[in-house]
């Protein structure tokens, strides 16, 4: 992976594309020039204004780079005040980014790549595939969410493979959490790349590493300063003892987790 | 373009804006993203005798207009920093300050004599006042003694300029002031983080690993200046202010107070670029007031 | 319903929210907004011997998430708090506690003095921590003697409940609360305000008449939670905790802490209805834990 | 004056007016039930949303009381960052706002009242002119500004009476500040009510003294509460000392003040 040289811009909100009321796409442009090279599975730390009680900025997921319409495209669920400050942007307001930041997803050129996600962990994932994609791979997703109606962007991943699906009530797919899905004990993949809600990461590593299924995952550490200065969002590793999230991952190998699976 | 430049004992400082210790990496980690030569000088993350891993996760929380940390001064040592690090920073045109931690007093003085040599090391800052260790640090900042102890001890180690890093936990910081000047300190900063503490209520679990740790940002920049107003008066040797300075307009709050530099610490994590936009601030507000030197507003609050 | 009801010594009151004083007057003023008599208990605002002026204006400058304040006890003094607004506010269902505050020893006692007759004052808060007066007041409160000395003189004086209001101005805080505890005080609330300041940059001026003045609000929240979990641990009697309470979450991370009741001040200022939805909060927090009383929270933290 | 009772009401933001860049009108209804009783000075305390570094209410004087439309105007100067969010309210959203407070200014019968604005401080005196003009007296206006442009609801104040004007510049009505006007020694006038900059109120206070008129002027000291409790925002008197601003005021008879006038 190259290290893409950061940047701090700020960005003009031209569509903020709401799901329901607990999710956003926001999708943006620089106020001058052109977005900057991100891979995917990297993240923007995106300073929050008019929220009165959001002091640091909040690491969101890269989704999308639409380079046609010079674009960024950031999934937000509406978790504390700080991103339902970002659910509610209105067109036209200001936003300052810094991107593109830490280590995304190994493209794997070898067999083929499932990517599983839960609730906003797809944020990341759809920029993975369209990479994927352009390269010439075929991949192939596994989403999961509550209900059908949590299920976000899904017309835009049909778009790029073969979409699996399960939710937690049986509304849509597969009913249970996506570890019940019989494509990850398919054999048929060789890579996972995962982010989502920890259990679920933790449940898709624990059957990744039993089936011998190269697997990485995206972190979420609570983090102050995003670019490997406060020290705050480590995880231990098994081979650097405390690692910063936000330079040597997010995304992470699971043979590099302490993580008891 | 007035003159911005300042004086921390024999050390000069192209100007007063500097960056806190543990908030800025080494520097490089910031390089995408400002032109690192424009700053007065950096204070480079606690360096410790031995490498140490720090406190588990979770090590911070945000508060109203701050936050809490625990990080509890992971480094690799100062070994790792003299052979790794300081060649890879020690052309950089600003001041290269390290901060020195430590458990006893011995393991201050060992690091003080391993920097001792380098000539691009511009000053040491001892820090007595870390809140996230289980032995040494914020202990020795709360007593003179002991503050006493741990500064002229590092003074017989290291020739350079000195610069003694004070807590806020304590009763009368004149007085601990006033023991780290006579112990030999060069200049004093102040204020370090101050012990708070965080609880998920849903949970019923402290937010750190560690129940407490250091509270910094804008929240507590009042107690920090009304510190620095205080030791100013008190002491004779240079101040250097910090404690939740976000832009140009607080740090000038220091100055004004007594404060002969600052430093910019949990604002780097909000705005990278936080120091480079004060310093355009400074120069601007000097000339606003048509003086000619920063020198000029050292004190110079009207009270 | 859960069980709200708490003891302060041998004081009940109705669940654990009370109001801070000098942030909500005699109650009178908050009358058309809420309900007073659904309070745990009023602390009424710093009583002295004397009539007093307080500071000149300005008093009051907004900091992040915060505000100092340097009033200096303004009040009407005990004589004229006894006849006439004590009579207009003895029948609240309400405890009514009367904040005790001096420049001499002999200052607290003719205050206690004159208040152990009445019947329907539930209660004394021995103030050692005001840092707006320029004699008595926090100085008291920062060392062990000074507190002893006043506890031991209003312990004499007064019958009733006596608690001691503690300052955060101090290296630790345990020592105070312990010598408090000595001297014979009831109960302990903590924390008082911060020391701080603010400058007016373009200016250069203080922000406030008195230059420094006690800073309030969510900011200094994480220092008083560490304070009043040190503070629990350490004494025997009853912790009345405060600092930057805004909410019922807030009031729980004080509880789960180890206070056993708490007081909402500067939040009255933002939301004078606070206290009321916080009384709700804790009520429903009990019902979905599964907690029949309020008392199974104090002190739970699992650290 | 009665004494009007305080209540804490969120209100929905209807029409939010801009003059210029730094002034803006919004219009409020209450998200249930009728405006309470004000009276013109009084003032309400807002709850600024969507604002990173403002903690306090903020007081802004109670410009009308629309009783058909069910309207509360409230006339902002983007003056900080508490003002500035306030200033750039959209409409539809809400607002916590607790009202009324204080005491207004005195309603004369007796000889003609000359209200005296600048800036801002024109907004009480359209709610004190438009109550004078229902009880049948005929209020003149005396308003000053820093140029044409910053001459707020002039429209407003022409259909309530005879307007005077003063601009620094020179560039609507009499060349320099309100004092220059002859309005003000035109020996016609009985009672003045002032609101405007400190040293606008000043010196009308100094002219009124020499002249023998009877005034009263609208302090804003700051305050935190707005309700008597906090002690912050007071002025000395002739008579009582301390006195809170935000209950004994914001209007005061400058007989009461120790102005050195």
């Amino acid at each position: 992976m190259t290290e893409n040289k950061k940047h701090i811009l700020d960005f003009t909100v031209r569509q903020n594309l709401r799901f329901g009321t607990n999710y956003a796409l926001l999708k943006l442009m620089p106020a001058c020039g052109e977005l900057p090279p991100c891979e995917p599975g990297q993240f923007a730390q995106v300073l929050v204004p008019n929220s009165k009680n959001t002091f640091l900025r909040r690491p969101i997921s890269i989704c999308n780079i639409d380079r046609n319409e010079n674009l960024l495209w950031l999934l937000v669920r509406r978790a504390g005040e700080g991103t339902a400050a970002l659910c509610d942007l209105h067109e036209g307001e200001t936003l300052n980014v810094m991107l593109p930041l830490g280590h995304g997803f190994t493209l794997h050129r070898d067999g083929t790549m499932l990517l599983v996600g839960g609730g906003v962990g797809v944020a990341p994932l759809f920029m993975l595939g369209k990479v994927l994609k352009e390269q010439g791979m075929q991949p192939e997703f596994l989403l999961g969410a509550r209900t059908q109606a949590d299920l976000l962007m899904l017309g835009h991943f049909n778009d790029l493979g073969t979409v699996h699906i399960t939710t937690d009530d049986g509304s849509a797919g597969v009913h249970g959490v996506v570890t019940k899905h019989p494509v990850l004990t398919s054999g048929n993949m060789a890579h996972i790349a995962c982010c989502g809600p920890m259990p679920m990461m933790r449940a898709v590593a624990a059957l990744a590493r039993q089936q011998g299924i190269d697997c990485e995952v995206s972190l979420e550490n609570l983090m102050a300063c995003g670019m490997g200065a406060c020290l705050c969002c480590v995880e231990d590793t098994a081979d650097a003892g405390n690692v910063c999230v936000c330079t040597e991952g997010p995304v992470f190998n699971i043979n590099r987790l302490k993580w008891q699976i | 373009m007035a003159n911005l430049s300042v004086n921390i004992g024999n050390l000069r400082l192209k100007n007063p804006v500097m960056t806190a210790s543990g908030t800025f990496g080494y520097g490089e980690e910031f390089a995408d993203l400002i032109d690192l030569n424009q700053l007065g000088g950096i204070i480079v993350k606690g360096t410790t005798r031995m490498p140490r891993q720090g406190n588990p996760y979770p090590r911070m929380v945000e508060t109203p207009s701050g936050m809490l940390n625990a990080v509890g001064l992971q480094n690799k040592g100062v070994d790792y920093f003299v052979e790794h690090i300081y060649p890879r920073i020690c052309d950089l045109d600003t001041a290269i300050i390290v901060n020195v931690s430590g458990s006893t007093i011995d393991d201050y003085v060992a690091v003080c004599e391993r920097l001792n040599p380098l000539d691009k090391v511009a000053a040491v800052e001892i820090n007595i006042s870390c809140p996230n260790v289980k032995q040494g640090g914020m202990t020795f900042g709360t007593t003179c003694t002991g503050a006493q102890s741990v500064v002229s001890a590092c003074r017989k180690a290291y020739d350079g300029t000195m610069i003694v890093k004070l807590t806020p936990n304590v009763t009368d910081v004149t007085e601990i002031a006033r023991a780290a000047q006579e112990a030999g300190a060069d200049a004093l900063s102040l204020t370090n983080t101050f012990l708070g503490m965080a609880i998920d209520v849903e949970r019923q679990t402290p937010c750190l690993s560690t129940i407490t740790g250091g509270l910094s940002g804008p929240c507590i920049r009042p107690i920090a200046v009304r510190m620095v107003w205080q030791v100013a008066k008190a002491v004779n040797v240079p101040v250097i202010g910090l404690g939740g300075i976000m832009n140009g307009r607080d740090a000038l709050e220091f100055i004004l107070a007594g404060a002969t530099a600052v430093q910019f610490g949990t604002a780097n994590f909000v705005d990278p670029q936080a120091t480079i936009k004060a310093i355009g601030y400074i120069n601007d507000y000097l000339d606003r007031h048509g003086l000619d030197s920063v020198n000029q507003l050292i004190g110079a609050l009207k009270a």
